[in-house]
């Protein structure tokens, strides 16, 4: 069957895959259809509700990109700085990256070669 | 700069041109070809900036002109070598014709210019894109430095 | 020792020279001098390239009334053309970069001209 | 036809080129006539590409050489050699050509509009059909130098077009890091090439390979090689340009400097398995190209979750899916030598990371073609500044989820099918890759969910309320790709099968390389 990527010893076929999904789907569907069907659109249970306080404007609701993973980075607080300072962002320390990797592997193989 | 150096700018650039064409079109059958003739050429330019500065320059060498030329030179080249495709691309297929079509001895000759097939028209497209290709960037870096905008 | 210097002595010019053009463009900050790097890096290529199709006793390839004897095989000849083609092309446009930082930065420092990091 | 077939693998080269000097010259009589001929030419490359592809997959490898009909005419006579350049075009040759010609595609019909209002479009266009041209040269030609030539022509092509806005102050920055970057690669690729020469005579890849004596020089050679198109693909530690340059493009733009950088993978691909094959040592070049894969995929995805730049951080994610394919080619590398394991789940590797170039251009692609929109309706790239978009350009919204989730190897959508089958092949290898690789999927998705959400999701802002859904023809070239990745998605076998498997066969089988060439000679 050509539809199946093979790969070795498991193989992945999206369309099995799909119908599954859509099986599921289905079990949700019917699972959610039996609940409350009071809810309408448009009345005031719609509204954002914060314990009675004013609801503040977008800009304020609006969660910023940058405050996500607050945690995330703070736990590898030392790997962040160690990699962040390897960017520099300076055209030079390209260059000398280059060479490094060049140079290092140079001398990994030099040694393959001495110890082979 | 000053009046004898822009006069003797202006007579010295008909040399610098004669010998950039020489250059350009002897390129089969002696050292030299479009590239280093249209440098050439293009180094007057940079003496002609030198001499009367790059907004004096600009007036008479348009900067639209240069680009038709640098493209449709380039396009001349592509255009020999698409030729040649009846055979294969950049096939020599004015050899034995009428053009540039003599035959050499193989071996040292006294150095026939009617020879080389495709290859002298290609020199002079290349020449052509050179000078106009370089004779603008050199222009519009001077421009730029001097702080005006180019298009 | 000197022999070998002196066979090869194009060869290690060739190697010092791009030892120069890298120096020059790990230590020199500056943006015009990162173009001259480069342009030194280039020429040692061409000049390894050039003595590598050297041939003692080799006359260049023209057949223009040239004299008699083995003529050398054009291929490096070639190669070092395009490449000083390229480098003209490389050259006049970075050049036109650095014209362009400048104006907007107002600095020449790979340092101080740079806006992104991180 | 047959005539087109002969002549489709220089045809597909010359014909951007031919074009892209035309350009000028018709755009300055009129626009609209431009636009036409720069499609209508670049679909035309496309359906050769496609006819070629067949061909060479059907009836084995295409050798054309240019300017006479046979690799070793020479005068004088006696020249046993190929001298001449030689096109020699295999069955990855053909794969990459495949990817270039619907990415060049898709960025020419996206920047239609995208570029409408900027200055210069003329050239513009010429130096958009200049780097398509020198990406098909990349990857068909069968000569080194040719090689060369052709990495710098879309080199100095790409920095052109980055600092194309000369009105921002970090494109200009971007555009010089990208030059003096690959200035700096593909001379030392040319220093390579001549110690190459130096001991062999030939620039040929087929003759080289044939002629290999892997001593001390064609070592450093190689080192050479790997680690300057390792930085032309943006693998770890030489990465760091990739994310200056690819954020401060025009989309359209970014998207071809993903099939440069695939067409360097080509080539460090070509240089290893081709030129060097078995005779280098197979297992230190493999976890060489490995270490570099792993870094690129572990330093790649922890960077762009830090982000607040949008097209920053896709740069980001690029390094670290470029990362996987480096796992997957050092794994086939590794094993290249044992044909039982070679058979095994070698094969199973390279197949995967092949296969992950093509999703790689296209959902990355995707993606920088979303962020392009945002900025071209928004002027700003900052995740901050964004929220609530989806609520107005729904279609886009959809477009960037679907990329996001393809990129971060969700099923059922391509980015999974290879992933898959690099992270079960490479398991068989060494299990700690695997686990690697799927720690950092996982992290991939978390970079993603913070781009949507930050982007799309939220109450509309008020700042925003009257931005439109992107012009039509920017929506069409979104779509392409779109209904690509779906189609990939839903048909990975067949994909793997007619394009991905001939390529691994043509990688893996040097031999048949070495053949062609010393067929066409007499």
């Amino acid at each position: 069957m050509t539809l199946i990527v093979e790969s070795g010893y498991e193989f992945w076929n999206p369309i099995v895959w799909l119908i599954t999904f859509a099986v599921v789907m289905v079990i949700v569907y019917f699972f959610r259809k039996r609940g409350e069907e009071k809810y309408k659109k448009g009345e005031e249970q719609a509204q954002i509700f914060l314990c009675g306080e004013e609801v503040p404007a977008a800009e304020q609701r609006q969660v910023r990109g940058g405050n996500a993973y607050w945690g995330f980075f703070e736990t590898l607080k030392e790997y962040y700085d160690g990699v962040v300072r390897m960017h520099t962002g300076i055209v030079n320390d390209y260059v000398v990256w280059f060479v490094a990797v060049t140079a290092i592997s140079a001398i990994i193989l030099l040694i393959v070669k001495l110890v082979g | 700069m000053s009046k004898i150096v822009r006069t003797v700018a202006n007579q010295l650039m008909l040399f610098v041109l004669v010998f950039g064409l020489y250059v350009i079109v002897h390129g089969h059958v002696t050292p030299g070809g479009g590239f280093q003739g249209g440098a050439v050429i293009a180094s007057g330019v940079v003496m002609l900036i030198v001499a009367f500065g790059s907004g004096q320059i600009k007036k008479s060498l348009r900067e639209r002109r240069l680009s038709v030329v640098e493209s449709s030179a380039a396009l001349l080249f592509i255009l020999v070598a698409f030729i040649g495709i009846g055979t294969v691309f950049f096939y020599n297929f004015l050899v034995g014709s009428r053009i540039f079509g003599d035959i050499p001895p193989t071996g040292t000759n006294p150095g026939n210019i009617w020879t080389g097939g495709v290859i002298p028209l290609m020199n002079v497209a290349v020449g052509l894109k050179v000078m106009a290709g370089l004779s603008a960037a050199v222009l519009a870096l001077a421009l730029f430095s001097g702080g005006e905008e180019i298009e | 020792m000197a022999e070998i210097l002196s066979g090869n002595f194009p060869l290690v010019a060739a190697i010092v020279l791009m030892g120069i053009g890298l120096y020059i463009l790990i230590f020199r900050r500056n943006l015009i001098k990162i173009v001259m790097g480069i342009a030194i890096l280039s020429s040692s290529v061409n000049l390894f390239l050039v003595t590598l199709g050297y041939r003692t006793g080799g006359i260049a390839p023209i057949y223009t009334e040239a004299p008699e004897g083995p003529m050398v095989l054009p291929v490096v000849q070639a190669l070092v053309l395009t490449n000083i083609v390229i480098a003209v092309a490389t050259s006049a446009l970075i050049l036109s970069l650095v014209i362009r930082i400048y104006r907007h930065t107002g600095s020449l420092d790979s340092k101080k001209s740079r806006r992104m990091k991180g | 036809m047959a005539t087109l077939i002969e002549h489709s693998s220089i045809l597909i080269i010359a014909v951007p080129l031919l074009i892209a000097f035309l350009t000028p010259l018709i755009g300055m009589a009129s626009k609209k006539a431009r636009n036409v001929v720069v499609i209508s030419s670049l679909a035309f490359v496309a359906f050769l590409v496609f006819t070629l592809a067949r061909d060479v997959i059907l009836n084995g490898i295409h050798i054309y050489t240019l300017g006479a009909m046979s690799p070793s005419l020479t005068i004088p006579e006696g020249i046993m050699r190929p001298v001449r350049i030689i096109l020699e075009v295999d069955g990855v040759s053909v794969f990459m050509g495949i990817v270039v010609a619907i990415v060049s595609l898709v960025a020419v019909i996206y920047s239609l509009s995208a570029m409408k209002g900027e200055t210069g479009q003329n050239k513009f266009y010429t130096l958009l059909l200049l780097m398509v041209g020198g990406t098909f040269g990349m990857v068909f030609t069968g000569d080194l130098f040719n090689l060369f030539v052709f990495l710098e022509i879309t080199s100095i092509s790409g920095a052109a077009l980055i600092a194309s806005r000369t009105r921002f102050a970090d494109s200009q920055e971007g555009g010089f890091k990208y030059i003096v970057v690959s200035a700096v690669a593909s001379l030392m690729v040319l220093f390579a090439i001549s110690l190459l020469y130096a001991q062999y005579n030939l620039l040929n890849i087929g003759a080289l390979a044939a002629a290999m004596q892997y001593t001390m020089l064609d070592r450093i050679a190689l080192v050479i090689l790997i680690s300057a198109f390792a930085m032309k693909l943006g693998g770890v530690p030489m990465h760091m340009w990739l994310s200056d340059t690819y954020s401060v493009a025009p989309a359209s733009i970014t998207v071809l400097l993903i099939t440069t950088s695939q067409a360097s993978m080509y080539a460090l691909m070509r240089m290893c398995f081709i030129l060097y094959g078995v005779s280098l040592d197979l297992a230190v070049v493999g976890w060489i190209v490995i270490a570099i894969g792993i870094l690129s995929m572990f330093i790649g995805v922890t960077m762009a979750v830090r982000q607040t730049d949008i097209t920053r951080l896709i740069a980001y994610n690029c390094v670290c899916e470029a990362g996987f394919m480096l796992v997957g080619l050092g794994v086939g590398i590794a094993v290249l030598g044992d044909a039982t394991v070679l058979r095994t789940y070698g094969t199973m590797a390279i197949n995967g990371a092949i296969f992950h170039m093509i999703n790689h251009a296209l959902f990355e692609g995707l993606l920088f073609l979303v962020a392009g929109a945002i900025f071209y309706r928004i002027g700003t790239r900052d995740i901050n500044q964004m929220g609530g978009l989806g609520h107005t350009m729904k279609l886009t919204a959809v477009f960037f989820l679907l990329g996001a989730l393809a990129s971060s190897g969700l099923p059922p959508f391509n980015g999974f099918a290879s992933k898959i089958l690099i992270y079960e092949s490479v398991y068989q290898f060494n299990p700690i890759l695997t686990i690697i690789g799927i720690l950092v999927s996982i992290i991939t998705l978390a970079v993603f969910v913070k781009a949507f959400f930050s982007a799309f999701t939220g109450p509309s802002l008020p700042k925003y309320e009257d931005v439109k859904e992107v012009p039509k023809t920017m929506i069409a070239a979104m779509t392409i790709f779109a209904v690509i990745i779906i189609i990939f998605g839903l048909f990975p076998g067949l994909v793997v099968d007619w394009i991905v498997r001939p390529a691994t066969d043509a990688l893996v089988n040097q031999a048949s390389y070495i053949d062609a060439i010393r067929g066409a000679m007499p």
